[in-house]
């Protein structure tokens, strides 16, 4: 088994690789093989995960070159965690999909599925990979797969992926320049083998302007605030089973990778420390004008939206504090908010395929024409808001313990602000789902949502709860492991 | 000292071409030309790579007949060229998703230009 | 907000200005042999490639072995792409029962002359791409350089001859071309896995070669699956961008 | 020593990146973008970057500037 950490990209590439044969007998292949790419991605990274957690960090050397002169794979708890997360919702996001393409022709059905196995494999690639210049290859593959699928959705969400590929372009090119400037200075692309070299020139600006571009870089693919402006179109228009994956974890997986490179190869703490500073702050607004521009909002996706800006500021402002308290508070985040967010996106997307509505009054009365759908919205909604037990709540709780500890009063101002806000907008559509006298007419068909859709919102809104419950196991045991030492 | 100059002379003309394309993507209204200016954005960070690879007195990295062995000192860097050989090719296939995106927008609200399209989404 | 946007819209243009005419100064001097690129990984690459990898061209050597997962992984972006044009643009209006004279013809560049010398050349052009991809190793070329000569070759045909011979390299086979392209990368990387070799260390190959020789081999046949999709995917794109319309 | 030709030939293309982001008629400034992938090939070539110049002249030049010349085909020429 010592092949799992590839095994972790190449089950999803070859499947993208075989879809297109599997299509030409029919949409029904072509769906088999994507949950095949995505389930075997899930048992390679729990297998992986596994083995990292008995506590040899493992490094695969592809074609057989040690580092710094080939490519590393890196298996440690954290990338093992991350992997993880990100084929369980691939999974449970390929299921979804199924009533949603019924409707399509096989070559179409292919299509889309080839590209929802590659979109995975880039995002895989970029959790297990150790080299600079790989994290930029899996940067672009996970980007364009994601372009055309979430530019399916219809004439306006071609127009806002445009704007997307635009900005995602510049994004890559900022992080690409930056890691040119790390190059120029130490001469490697390798994480490890830059993280020894670089106290050598710590001193001298030119890092610190490297430091400064991938971070605005990968902030930008992040989504945190002030460079956000992709974000709220790109993902009101989407089509469903893609957002439900792509608002998961897409934006998750940049804010990992910046904390890698900035925690893994820069050793935060021994570096420079303004950027990280500048971070905090943005992530403060973030945080504060995410929540505000989401109460604004009539249209539920969009609502969404917007929260996911402000919950990537509770992840960036846990990485700007960077004590281990408020890593911990971060990446049990990142966890949280992609389950919660999945389910909660998976739930509105449910209820537009259903019903064909995306307006907050829309949701009225809907707590009794799909109970057990608004069950799962409510749950996944009470832990955005972070009430206990639910998963949201411990994260914020670090989050908060971490900003009191450290002495940044005004972090802790904007959490307690965000979730206070949170809770009005959350409230506002459960308000509507339980109290309010129906107003869809009649005549739709509005009984629950066929299996294949409700099985992955239920696992994941259950999943909120565990986390919550278990969440002392789930520190201990997943997330304090993968801390820098 | 004169090289030093020119050295600096030439980052600073690679980071032109840098802020020539990112002022061509914020400013100029047309999706086209934005995508020209993203190009141009691409090609200045492949230059400041293959700037970075350079050394003087070397020769390009394909060992010359006869060369029994090696010396670093005399060929030219061969890491940047093959990683800006793949930011090549990702530009290009950026670019044709970009384009086919360009004509579904085009046939749907017969423009390109970028506040037309806002007035035209509203 | 929006106008406010707008006006901020400036603030990172002068940030990044600012930064990068600050850091170029610091950076190491254009062309020094001292530099830490050019003293650190990159000496392993020039004066072992010959002998580790089999290939006098330092670039091909770095690309098809040394890195060859990055390559794996650029391939995959052209392939990506390529299935993206299809999902933006993948209908294409079926020319079974022939198109007419005129249909067949989209662009009026189609002229005796420039029939008869197209015809002349693209042989020419065709056998001059692969002698790229294969000769890729000793001198500069490759299979992107020779998949998208060779591509250029088979759009020049489209441009010249219109639509009628496009049409019999339909967009579904393309896209299955290019697949096959990249399975052939994967599939060379996937048989030294089975060789109990790590994945695409060419050294596990059952070839009947040995050290450098038997890794150009497998990079060659790399290179060669690259080639296949580059001109596959360039293609493709190039019908979906002048043919192909929204499902 | 880097010869000043070097620089020349960056200037070249600073000015051809100026003009594809101005000229009005877009087929020209996809004509002159063609120029600008052609002069990068020239600067990469004097840089000793062989198959990088090679494979944008082949990518960049040509295969980037047929698909501008397709797009634009089937959208519009002309803007202001």
């Amino acid at each position: 088994m010592e092949h799992t950490p590839i095994l972790i990209v190449l089950v999803p590439l070859t499947s993208a690789l075989l879809i297109p044969f599997l299509a030409m007998g029919g949409g029904r292949f072509a769906r088999a093989g994507l949950l095949f790419a995505t389930a075997g991605s899930l048992l390679s990274s729990i297998l992986a995960l596994r083995a990292s957690l008995e506590g040899e960090v493992l490094s695969y050397h592809v074609g057989g070159w040690p580092p710094p002169w080939g490519i590393e794979i890196v298996i440690d708890p954290l990338s093992g965690v991350m992997a993880t997360l990100v084929s369980f919702l691939a999974v449970l996001a390929a299921f979804y999909s199924g009533p949603y393409l019924s409707g399509w022709t096989a070559r179409r059905t292919g299509t889309f599925c080839s590209l929802f196995a590659l979109l995975v494999t880039g995002l895989q690639g970029i959790v297990v990979t150790g080299d600079l210049f790989n994290l930029y290859v899996f940067l672009e593959i996970s980007s364009i797969s994601a372009y055309a699928l979430l530019s399916s959705g219809g004439s306006k969400s071609v127009v806002a992926v445009f704007r997307y590929l635009l900005i995602g372009t510049v994004a890559a090119s900022f992080y690409l320049i930056g890691v040119g400037y790390l190059y120029a200075m130490t001469g490697t692309l390798n994480m490890a083998d830059m993280a020894a070299r670089l106290p050598e020139t710590s001193d001298s600006p030119v890092i610190v302007v490297a430091v400064s571009f991938i971070v605005i870089g990968l902030a930008i693919k992040a989504a945190l605030f002030p460079l956000h402006g992709w974000l709220p179109d790109t993902y009101t228009y989407a089509p469903g089973p893609v957002i439900g994956f792509v608002a998961a974890v897409m934006t998750k997986v940049s804010a990992y990778a910046l904390y890698r490179i900035l925690f893994y190869v820069f050793v935060a703490g021994t570096g420079p420390r303004e950027p990280l500073l500048l971070l905090g702050w943005a992530s403060v607004i973030a945080v504060v004008a995410g929540s505000l521009m989401a109460l604004a909002q009539k249209d539920v996706q969009r609502m969404l939206a917007y929260s996911s800006i402000g919950q990537m500021g509770y992840i960036m402002l846990g990485i700007a504090i960077g004590t281990p308290l408020a890593l911990t508070g971060a990446l049990l985040h990142v966890v949280n908010h992609a389950v919660m967010k999945g389910c909660l996106f998976m739930v509105v997307n449910g209820v537009q395929w259903r019903l064909g509505v995306f307006r907050v009054r829309d949701f009225a009365g809907m707590g009794r024409r799909l109970p057990l759908t608004m069950a799962a919205f409510t749950v996944a909604a009470l832990s955005m808001i972070g009430l206990p037990p639910t998963a949201g709540f411990f994260s914020k709780y670090y989050l908060a313990l971490a900003a009191l500890e450290s002495g940044y009063i005004p972090f802790l101002a904007a959490l307690i602000l965000s979730s206070l806000l949170g809770a009005v907008y959350f409230f506002r559509v459960l308000e509507k789902v339980y109290l309010s006298p129906e107003n869809v007419e009649k005549t739709r068909d509005t009984s629950e949502l066929p299996l294949p859709m409700l099985a992955p919102i239920l696992t994941l809104a259950v999943l909120v709860l565990l986390l919550g419950v278990f969440n002392q196991t789930v520190v201990t045991e997943l997330i304090q492991p993968g801390l820098p030492s | 000292m004169e090289a030093e100059t020119l050295s600096v002379v030439n980052y600073w003309l690679a980071a032109s071409l840098f802020l020539i394309g990112l002022y061509g993507i914020l400013a100029r209204p047309h999706l086209v030309r934005k995508l020209m200016a993203m190009n141009i954005l691409q090609v200045a960070v492949i230059v400041f790579f293959i700037i970075l690879g350079y050394k003087s007195d070397a020769t390009p990295p394909i060992v010359r007949q006869g060369d029994e062995t090696p010396i670093a000192r005399n060929y030219i860097n061969p890491l940047p060229h093959t990683l800006m050989l793949t930011a090549i090719v990702v530009s290009v296939s950026t670019t044709g998703v970009a384009l086919a995106l360009l004509i579904r927008i085009h046939r749907r609200f017969g423009t390109l230009d970028e506040s037309e399209l806002i007035e035209k989404l509203k | 907000m929006q106008q406010l946007l707008q006006r901020i819209a400036w603030l990172p243009f002068v940030a990044a200005a600012a930064i990068l005419f600050y850091a170029a100064r610091d950076l190491p001097t254009m062309a020094d042999p001292n530099a830490p690129a050019s003293t650190h990984v990159s000496p392993r690459y020039i004066e072992s490639a010959l002998e580790e990898t089999g290939a006098s061209n330092m670039v091909t050597a770095v690309l098809a072995d040394y890195r060859a997962y990055d390559t794996l992984g650029e391939t995959v972006v052209i392939l990506t792409a390529g299935l993206a044009c299809l999902l933006v643009l993948g209908a294409f209006t079926p020319a079974r029962s022939g198109p007419t004279e005129k249909e067949a013809m989209p662009y009026e560049f189609g002229s005796d002359i420039v029939d008869a010398t197209s015809r002349l050349l693209i042989p020419f052009i065709i056998l001059f791409a692969l002698y790229v991809v294969v000769h890729g190793h000793t001198s500069p070329g490759g299979g992107f350089q020779g998949g998208a000569i060779c591509a250029a070759a088979i759009i020049l045909v489209r441009l010249v001859r219109g639509r009628a011979p496009g049409l019999k390299l339909l967009p579904t086979y393309t896209v299955a071309i290019g697949s096959i392209g990249v399975l052939v990368y994967t599939g060379t990387g996937l048989v030294s896995l089975f060789f109990e070799k790590n994945f695409l260390d060419y050294s596990g190959l059952p070839l009947p070669f040995h050290g450098g020789h038997l890794r150009e081999m497998g990079s060659l046949s790399v290179e060669t699956g690259v080639f296949i999709t580059v001109t596959a995917v360039m293609v493709l794109i190039f019908d979906v961008l002048t043919m192909g319309s929204e499902e | 020593m880097i010869a000043p030709i070097v620089t020349l030939f960056l200037m070249m293309m600073v000015l051809c990146a100026i003009a594809a982001l101005q000229v009005s008629d877009l087929l020209g400034a996809v004509v002159i973008f063609g120029a600008f992938s052609f002069f990068s090939a020239i600067f990469f070539t004097l840089l000793g970057a062989l198959d990088v110049a090679f494979t944008e002249a082949a990518i960049g030049a040509a295969i980037t500037t047929v698909f501008f010349v397709s797009a634009i085909y089937r959208t519009h020429r002309k803007v202001t």
